[in-house]
């Protein structure tokens, strides 16, 4: 089946929008259909993909992941961290030929903080100050800190010294909006002959739940270092069928994979095959306010008796790494990586994890563990991992759990409500900082453990307070290692990003935190 | 006539309102949250949602505004896509799932009946066993399994179709055809039991005495007497596939209903759910409606137009 | 035969010397397309308990709609129809079912009138079995004694209605009416499938039972010589109107009406040394949906004057027990 | 007179899971060209059947033909392929069915299921012209306002009506062989009167052979010139209608002849039927069929089958009865006729 | 033949008691059922299916014990392997034993296909038939009401019942009752319509017989071609109709396996050309199918006393 690469010559005629010969065209799939191509309503991967090739935030990233100048030239950080002052390059237009000036990035982002928009990302920019006291209709819009200076500066203030907030205005809800455009037709993005923006490409065609297509940006300031004239994406949600039209070479880049693709690849040498990093991490929780997972021995047990290698290596089948912390590896430390830097928390360790059932157990007055069930949102890989994860429970410690799948909205709910024992999640970083993965704040919103300590509490708390690289990720460090050890968490592994593209086409880059990217992508 | 057709009318409306009002209570009694995301929401941005969309009102109030709205055929926004409507997506969908439930239906009517027939003229021979062969496996390989197969061969091995979208009349062969199996199979059963039984009728012996040909007795008395069965179940079968099938949309990147029906109640997007809900009563209300006009028309002895003796 | 219980509820206002069944001005019209077909067009008639009616008629003339819609398979346009003083047609569909086991019916066509995936057994058999009259062997036996009366063998109770002639069909129809030892049985041609023969045993048959049972049918058929055997008096429809009625004797001997006089002459003899002449009618027979002003026969009607267009003939009692529709009796 | 029609040594069985039955054992009779030749018989002793299997209409499986021979205008009807039949059937035989209800497609309007057989047979007829032969054909059989008839369903026409409409299908082609199977039972004497002058009047005018299988033995005396009269699945007596009635030579032929009453009779005189029912043919008696029910039966009677025999001019009878034999014994047939 | 048997005198003296022969003693009588046991009997290919649903039946009770596997045992060592003889169907991509995960399914889906059948043929049947014979205002009515259940997203339901009950087969076959049946109501009313218009309808009618004994006697029998037919359908669309629930979650709960997840599963092997992982499923699904369908036509032939030889 790995013979896809072998046609694509001949199918070409297939798999493009049939433009004149000479154009070079990308066809990719966006496994579905954007919800809003408006940066303000925009809500996931769907968008973003979109969104990322047709706008451009203050900076952008390359591919090693290094933060670069995006509509910004330079800028400027306070002392305290808290002033940020951009200035814009010059000359900057929108896809419609109108200038783009600093007020079109201030107007976006008050626009995504207004009530009314009901933006779901709005807590995006609650970074700024008065941001979340505006969307929650308790400040103003004029205390807001965000001011276009002049035409090519803009001033930030922020809530808190955010040493990550230059990665945050990659991100799509920092995207800026046409002000006049906006303002004259409210509804220009919902299609595409009302569509601006201001990136390397622009939106020319949008068939609903069909098809998109995006075209070169004349109006783009770096236009001649694009060379594709157009992208189109397919709609096609489902895997295998994306993957088969990759085969038929009516795709010229496939993602995600089948599972079973994924592994049948990893351990090829296809050389269309490329292994992007992921910013994520894929762990179950444990309800600690549920006896006996309120015990930290009772959860580590658990936690150890599990095979992670086994389980990457044959149910996630994607080169995944088998995770002994939170934080994944792709996030530089003060120096070097982090997750390198950190190791393995803990390890696997069967007649450890035995005792410690035990013992935890006996602390909490049981003889052995009650009926329990994981909770997963209902996809064929999660039930594949919780499978093994049982089957594993069972062979090493003697221990039945049962399965439990939802509804994604139905499992949030039950996690937001505390009816589960265990629930599978995942997370994926939202900038490229150690910070995003430090999640088990008392009472934090994402805090689905129901897991609270003092220590990991203050430990953030002197992070979040210093603008200096070495003690914030010590910090960090000690609260990643004072999480594990209490276990609210079991770790199972850090996601990959495996792709394919095909061979003729070249640029092709995968940001750590985003799709892969064809900004600068070629096709011969 | 008339009088019937109005009547019918009527009852669709009660019909289609007792159907959303049903699907409204359960809607709203089954758990999940149209806004859930990984991760708690700020209550602010959830609140402002819930204002947005109205969803902060009564119950009672919702169900009152989204009835007046459904009366100006309004069927409301999608909660999780800003860029396109409920309108508009049943605008766009239902003449997608249309025509593909449309040519998947020819393709198992016209199969379907000659399959039928053949087995049953040539009872217990091979042409019987065929046909019930090819029902068989037509029932037996769901469509989601077929559509990979077909696509798996016509598609990558033998490059004659395309594999998946919806742009060109090529693209609409294989769903077509993943998507007419099971009727097909089960119009081919119930011709030929139907057919069976007709065959035995004297009424056959009388057009046979007139030296009718066999294809002609067939054709002219056998295949009419025995098509009502068939009518019956094409009624419901044609609603449920022409308003979409989720999977084959799925696996073909359809841009039709079924996906919407189906998406939406996973999503919880309740405006799509009853959107997508009252297109479906609508057709299926309609095709039975149809039917049984129909049944008049094919045997007059049958009155359904509510008559007396 | 029939319950006591049954009889107490019932027969407050009948007594033996009322009719059995009263007819009373009964219409019956199917539409077709905007107009209505008068199948059956004011039928007046009282039936005696222990009588037999014959009741004869052009085909077509509404005679198996007359019965249908006297045991209520047909709901009427018009009329009542009185079984021992009450309504039939006021009855509940759940209280039917007590009627239904002393009104019965032999049905013209004995082949569409048996359901083709019974046994005999289980068709002679329904009527008892839907009463819950007697079970398994008893059943058979009575079901066996039905076959034999009807003058089939035994042996035929497990085989199915397609696998007998015509005839023998027809017998089962008549074995099925009887099952249940009705009052009242609405024959509709019950012999004209029937060999000669077989026509003789059940028209026996069923004048014994009569005799026997003190049964009352009406007895529908074009055989005017049967008819004239069996019937006590004869009533002749023509378009869904009644003509004459009158004991059989004096109506075969001495006919008023025309169209009688015609049907008479019209009888085959058998005999084929006799030749006779024939009353023949000319003209086609008028439709039901579209009849004749006046009298429905004069178009046909060897005697025509000029009142039959323009005047119904009226229903009068011609001489005692013999009433007539014709204007020649003015 | 040349036959148009030789039935030889007709035997049929049925095959059913309670065994074989035997509808016809033997039967041999003849048509002449014009001829109208009358079945009598006790209902069930296989006159449908026999028709049916001239017309070659009977399913085999069940039905299975044992030896013997059709022979139609110098062919045998029953070693014909089917094609060949298509072209005989509603052309050169066409058949009037017993059954009006359930022999009439009840979801075709009547006029179209005339013009079908006219259409069929003549190939360059216009549907307009087949349409007028319908209508005249209905007219022909009596059936008031034919237009709005033609246009009707058969669930819509009263019992007599569908049984017309049922002639009408089969006079519509002007056959050479009408087979009427019981055509008049449904009908009143005036209709019938009308109709059996019709179908004389197709014999005079086409010099159409016509078997008209009934049980009134008015219409026989009255249409037919020679009569067949069959009993349990064989033929136990032929002649002419003259000599049938006046002298009839079977037992079985005199009690028919017995039972049929008159216009002119008094009603306090019983009915004469023949008691007993007619045999079982799943299971037929080894001797004459008719030696249960026979007021004349001998010893002989009881394990030996009578064959056809000629006894007077143009008459054949089977009954011992005529045997030599049993003149010898003095054996006195009842003579009441 | 007469010639040639020896005739003497005193046999053609007259016989005595001739008439005492015209009564003779009856063929003992079966039943008709044991009649239509005993026709199905005759008819091999019926037979063979009959047997073959007991296999089927007998395999899915005792087939998960046979081999010393389990159901949701799990050996990466030795997943994806074809059929061999230690696993006799092979592993699946968890190494888990497909002999006995099939029989396991066997179980879960035969009980869902023979459940559904059995809600079809009781309820939709009673249904359809009551509607039609009543007719009028009460067929208006019921039909409908069938309408507006029909009409409402089965999803919901499931969901709803998920939510009332536990997750598993329960709620599975309570949803599919709740709307299973309507099909079934809708072809039996549409026969029966047609049949009621039939003589013996009348006759049964003026013997006193009431709805259900019209229903019972006549309707049933005389439409039992379609039903079985309907019925032989309805088993594999449930056995489906779990595996569609199944892949959006709603089936029965992992690591149980059915024959719809065990096909929904494999699909995503036949990319990498693991085939036997589905071929295993769609065989059994294919045999049973053909089981039914065959002992279906067989008990119609048998039940149609027609059609004989
Ligand atoms: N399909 C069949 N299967 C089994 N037996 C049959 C079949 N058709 C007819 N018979 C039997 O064959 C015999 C002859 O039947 P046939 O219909 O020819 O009688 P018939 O002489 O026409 O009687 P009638 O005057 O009553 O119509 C009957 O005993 C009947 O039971
Ligand atoms: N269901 C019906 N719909 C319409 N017209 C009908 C229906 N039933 C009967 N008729 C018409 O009613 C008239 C009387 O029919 P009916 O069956 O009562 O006649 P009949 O006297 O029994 O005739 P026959 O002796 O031929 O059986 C006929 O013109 C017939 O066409
Ligand atoms: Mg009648
Ligand atoms: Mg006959």
């Amino acid at each position: 089946a790995c013979n896809g690469g072998s046609k694509e010559t001949s199918n070409e005629k297939e798999g493009g929008s049939g433009d004149s010969s000479g154009s070079k065209v990308l066809n990719v799939n966006n496994s579905s259909e954007p919800g809003s191509l408006h940066p303000a309503n925009a809500q996931g991967t769907h968008e973003s993909w979109i969104l990322e090739h047709t706008f451009e935030g203050l900076t952008k990233k390359t591919d090693e992941g290094k933060i670069v100048p995006g509509s910004a030239e330079s800028w400027e950080i306070s002392e305290d961290g808290l002033t940020w002052t951009f200035k814009l390059k010059d000359g900057l237009k929108w896809s419609n030929g109108d200038p783009l000036t600093a007020n079109d990035f201030e107007y976006a982002w008050k626009y995504a903080l207004k009530p009314e928009t009901a933006a779901d990302y709005a807590y995006q920019l609650y970074y700024l100050k008065g941001g979340e006291a505006y969307n929650s209709k308790k400040g103003k819009e004029e205390d807001v800190g965000v001011k276009a200076t002049d035409e090519h500066t803009l001033v930030v203030t922020l809530e808190q010294p955010t040493p990550y907030f230059l990665d945050l205005t990659s991100f799509y809800t920092f995207y800026p909006i046409n002000k006049k455009v906006q303002e004259e037709n409210p509804k220009w993005a919902l299609d595409a002959k009302t569509h601006v923006s201001n990136g390397p490409f622009k939106l020319t065609e949008w068939k609903h739940k069909e098809s998109l297509k995006i075209e070169k940006n004349e109006n783009y300031y770096d236009k001649d270092k694009i060379k594709l004239d157009a992208v189109n994406f397919a709609l096609i949600e489902d895997e295998n069928t994306a993957w088969q039209m990759y085969q038929s070479g009516e795709l010229d880049l496939a993602y995600p994979l089948p599972v079973d693709i994924q592994g049948q690849m990893v351990n090829s040498d296809d050389k269309e095959f490329k292994m992007g990093k992921e910013l994520a991490v894929y762990y179950y929780n444990f309800n600690t306010e549920v006896k006996p997972f309120n015990n930290a021995k009772v959860r580590k047990a658990l936690s150890m008796a599990i095979e992670r290698q086994k389980i990457t290596e044959n149910v996630a089948q994607g080169g995944q790494k088998p995770a002994f912390g939170v934080v994944p590896p792709g996030i530089p430390d003060a120096s070097g990586d982090f997750q390198e830097n950190t190791g393995n928390l803990f390890k696997e360790d069967v007649t450890e994890a035995k005792k410690l059932l035990k013992e935890g157990l006996a602390e909490e007055g049981m003889k052995e563990l009650p009926e329990f069930s994981i909770l997963y949102n209902t996809l064929d890989s999660h039930k594949k991992i919780a499978e093994a994860v049982q089957g594993m429970w069972r062979d090493n410690l003697g221990v039945e759990v049962t399965l439990e799948n939802a509804e994604f909205q139905v499992k949030l709910d039950r996690e937001k409500a505390g009816d589960f024992e265990i629930s599978r999640a995942g997370w994926v970083g939202d900038y490229v900082d150690p910070m995003t993965f430090m999640l088990w704040e008392t009472d934090g919103a994402y805090n689905d453990a129901g897991w609270s300590n003092k220590e990991y509490d203050n430990l953030l708390k002197e992070a979040k307070s210093t603008m200096d690289p070495k003690e914030r990720m010590d910090a960090l460090h000690k609260a990643e290692k004072v999480m594990i050890d209490e276990m609210p968490i079991l770790p199972v592994y850090f996601y990959t990003k495996p792709y394919m593209v095909k061979s003729n086409v070249t640029g092709v880059f995968a940001p750590i935190n985003a799709y892969p990217n064809f900004i600068y992508a070629d096709k011969k | 006539m008339l009088r019937y057709t109005l009547n019918r009318f009527k009852w669709a409306i009660i019909t289609l309102w007792a159907v959303i009002t049903l699907t409204f209570i359960i809607m709203h009694t089954i758990p999940g949250n149209p806004f859930a995301k990984e991760g708690a929401m700020p209550p602010a941005v959830y609140e402002n949602l819930q204002v947005h969309y109205g969803l902060d009102k009564p119950l009672l109030t919702q169900y009152g505004n989204y009835l007046l709205e459904v009366v100006q055929f309004d069927f409301g926004p999608s909660l999780k896509s800003s860029s396109i409507s409920v309108n508009d997506y049943i605008l766009k969908g239902f003449p997608v799932s249309l025509h593909l439930g449309a040519q998947a239906l020819v393709i198992a009517i016209f199969f379907g009946l000659i399959l039928g027939v053949v087995a049953s003229l040539k009872r217990n021979k091979w042409p019987d066993y065929l046909s019930m062969i090819i029902a068989i496996v037509g029932i037996s390989v769901p469509n989601f399994i077929l559509a990979t197969i077909l696509i798996n061969y016509f598609a990558i091995k033998w490059n004659i179709f395309p594999v998946a979208t919806w742009a060109t009349w090529q693209h609409t062969i294989l769903p077509s055809i993943a998507l007419s199996m099971m009727p097909l199979a089960f119009i081919a059963r119930l011709m030929r039991t139907s057919m069976l039984e007709v065959m035995g009728q004297d009424y056959i012996l009388t057009a046979k005495a007139k030296g009718l040909k066999r294809s002609g007795v067939i054709i002219k008395h056998a295949i009419r007497n025995a098509l009502l069965p068939i009518i019956t179940v094409l009624g419901i079968l044609t609603a449920n596939i022409v308003t979409g099938s989720f999977i084959i949309e799925r696996i073909f990147g359809i841009p039709g209903m079924g996906d919407m029906f189906v998406k939406g109640i996973s999503n919880r997007d309740y405006p799509v759910i009853l959107g997508s809900t009252i297109v479906y009563s609508a057709v299926l209300i309609l095709l039975i409606f149809i039917v049984d006009i129909a049944y008049t028309l094919i045997d007059p002895r049958i009155k359904v137009t509510g008559e007396k003796k | 035969m029939v319950s006591l219980k049954n009889k107490d509820v019932k027969e407050n206002t009948y007594n033996e010397n009322s009719p059995l069944v009263e007819i009373k001005n009964l219409k019956k019209h199917f539409p077709i397309g905007s107009q209505s077909l008068k199948a059956v067009d004011g039928l007046e008639l009282k039936i005696y308990p222990g009588e037999t009616v014959g009741l004869v008629g052009e085909s077509g003339c509404g005679k198996s709609t007359a019965g249908r819609t006297i045991t209520r398979l047909y709901e009427p346009t018009d009329g009542e129809v009185l079984f021992q003083g009450k309504n039939i047609f006021d009855y509940k569909p759940g209280e039917m079912s007590h009627i239904r086991r002393e009104i019965q019916m032999i049905f013209q066509d004995p082949y569409a009138s048996l359901n083709p995936r019974m046994k005999v057994e289980e068709l002679i058999g329904e009527p008892l079995a839907i009463h819950g009259i007697s079970k398994g062997k008893e059943r058979r036996k009575r079901v066996e004694d039905l076959l034999k009366l009807v003058g089939l063998s035994p042996e035929h109770i497990t085989r199915f209605p397609h696998e007998f002639s015509g005839g023998q069909r027809q017998r089962i129809g008549i074995a099925r009416a009887l099952a249940l030892n009705p009052k009242f049985i609405v024959c509709d041609e019950p012999i004209s499938a029937l060999d000669v023969s077989i026509q003789a045993q059940v028209v026996n048959l069923l004048k014994e039972l009569q005799k026997e049972m003190g049964l009352t049918y009406l007895f529908i058929a074009h055989d005017l010589s049967m008819v004239k055997y069996i019937s006590d008096r004869i009533l002749v429809m023509y378009l869904g109107r009644m003509m004459e009625l009158s004991d059989s004797d004096s109506l075969t001997k001495d006919p008023l009406h025309p169209y009688t006089q015609a049907l008479l002459s019209a009888v085959p003899i058998p005999d084929p040394t006799i030749k006779r002449e024939r009353i023949v009618l000319k003209g086609d027979v008028p439709s039901p949906i579209n009849p004749p002003s006046g009298c429905v026969f004069r178009t046909r009607c060897p005697k025509a004057m000029e009142i039959c267009s323009s005047a119904v003939p009226e229903w009068k009692e011609q001489k005692p027990g013999h009433f007539v529709a014709c204007h020649l009796y003015w | 007179m040349e036959n148009l029609l030789e039935v030889n040594d007709l035997q049929i069985t049925f095959h059913t899971y309670a065994g074989k039955v035997q509808a016809v054992r033997g039967v041999n009779f003849d048509v002449k060209k014009g001829e109208a030749v009358a079945i009598v018989g006790e209902s069930g002793c296989g006159k449908s059947v026999t028709a049916k299997s001239i017309m070659r209409l009977l399913e085999t499986p069940p039905a299975e033909y044992g030896k013997g021979s059709i022979n139609f205008g110098g062919k045998d009807l029953l070693k014909l392929s089917e094609k060949e039949m298509q072209r005989i059937r509603g052309n050169e035989i066409s058949m009037i069915f017993q059954d009006p209800m359930t022999s009439l497609n009840p979801t075709t309007k009547i006029g179209i299921q005339i013009m079908e057989g006219i259409l069929k047979h003549n190939k360059n007829m216009s549907r307009n012209d087949a349409y007028e032969r319908a209508l005249e054909t209905l007219k022909l059989v009596g059936i008031p306002q034919p237009e709005k008839r033609m246009q009707q369903y058969p669930h819509e026409f009263s019992g007599g009506m569908r049984q017309r409409a049922m002639i009408a299908m089969a006079l519509a082609c002007e056959p050479k062989l009408l087979i009427a199977d019981e055509p008049t039972t449904a009908l009143d004497v005036t209709i019938q009167a009308q109709i059996l002058e019709l179908m004389k009047d197709i014999q005079r005018r086409m010099d159409t052979s016509i078997i008209l299988i009934t049980h009134d033995l008015g219409v026989v005396a009255e249409t037919c010139e020679r009569v067949v009269v069959m009993y349990a699945g064989k033929v136990v007596e032929t002649g002419t209608v003259e000599a049938i009635f006046s002298n009839p030579q079977h037992p079985y032929t005199r009690g028919l002849l017995k039972t049929v009453p008159r216009l002119d009779m008094e009603k306090t005189a019983p009915l004469v039927p023949i008691i007993g029912s007619p045999p079982d043919l799943l299971d037929p008696p080894k001797g004459c069929p008719f030696y249960p029910r026979c007021e004349s039966a001998m010893k002989v009677c009881k394990d030996h089958d009578p064959e056809l025999e000629v006894v007077e001019e143009g008459q054949t009878a089977a009954c011992w009865l005529h045997h030599p034999m049993a003149k010898a014994a003095q054996v006195q047939a009842p003579t009441n006729v | 033949m007469a010639d040639k048997v020896h005739l003497t005198e005193d046999m053609f003296q007259p016989a005595e008691g001739n008439f005492k022969e015209a009564e003779k003693i009856a063929r003992p009588t079966v039943s008709y059922w044991s009649d239509v046991w005993r026709r199905f009997k005759e008819n091999k290919l019926a037979m063979t299916g009959f047997v073959l649903i007991v296999l089927l039946v007998l395999m899915a009770i005792f087939g998960p014990y046979i081999n010393g596997y389990t159901y949701y045992g799990q050996d990466f060592e030795k997943k994806n392997l074809s059929p061999n003889s230690e696993h006799w169907f092979g592993t699946d991509s968890s190494g888990r034993d497909l002999f006995t995960r099939a029989w396991y399914g066997a179980r879960i889906s035969l009980f869902i296909g023979l459940m559904a059948a059995l809600i079809d043929f009781l309820i939709g049947v009673l249904y359809g038939g009551i509607s039609a014979i009543r007719g009028g205002r009460t067929d208006n009515i019921m039909m409908r009401f069938a309408e507006v259940i029909y009409a409402i997203p089965y999803l919901l339901m499931v969901i709803l019942m998920m939510v009332v009950l536990k997750p598993g087969i329960l709620p599975i076959i309570i949803a599919m009752s709740i709307t299973g049946w309507i099909p079934m109501a809708r072809l039996v009313r549409g026969q029966v319509l047609q049949l009621k218009e039939n003589e013996y309808i009348h006759a049964a009618t003026i013997s006193g017989a009431n709805t259900s004994w019209t229903l019972r006697k006549h309707m049933i029998p005389n439409t039992m071609g379609p039903i079985l037919v309907n019925l032989t359908l309805t088993v594999p669309t449930a056995i489906f109709a779990e595996a569609t629930l199944s892949f959006l979650g709603l089936g029965v709960p992992a690591p149980q396996a059915s024959w719809g997840t065990l096909t929904s599963d494999a699909l995503g092997s036949i990319l990498v050309g693991n085939f036997y992982q589905l071929l295993i499923p769609a065989i059994l699904i294919s045999l049973t199918m053909f089981a039914f369908n065959v002992a279906g036509d067989g008990l119609q032939d048998a039940l149609d006393p027609k059609l004989r030889k």
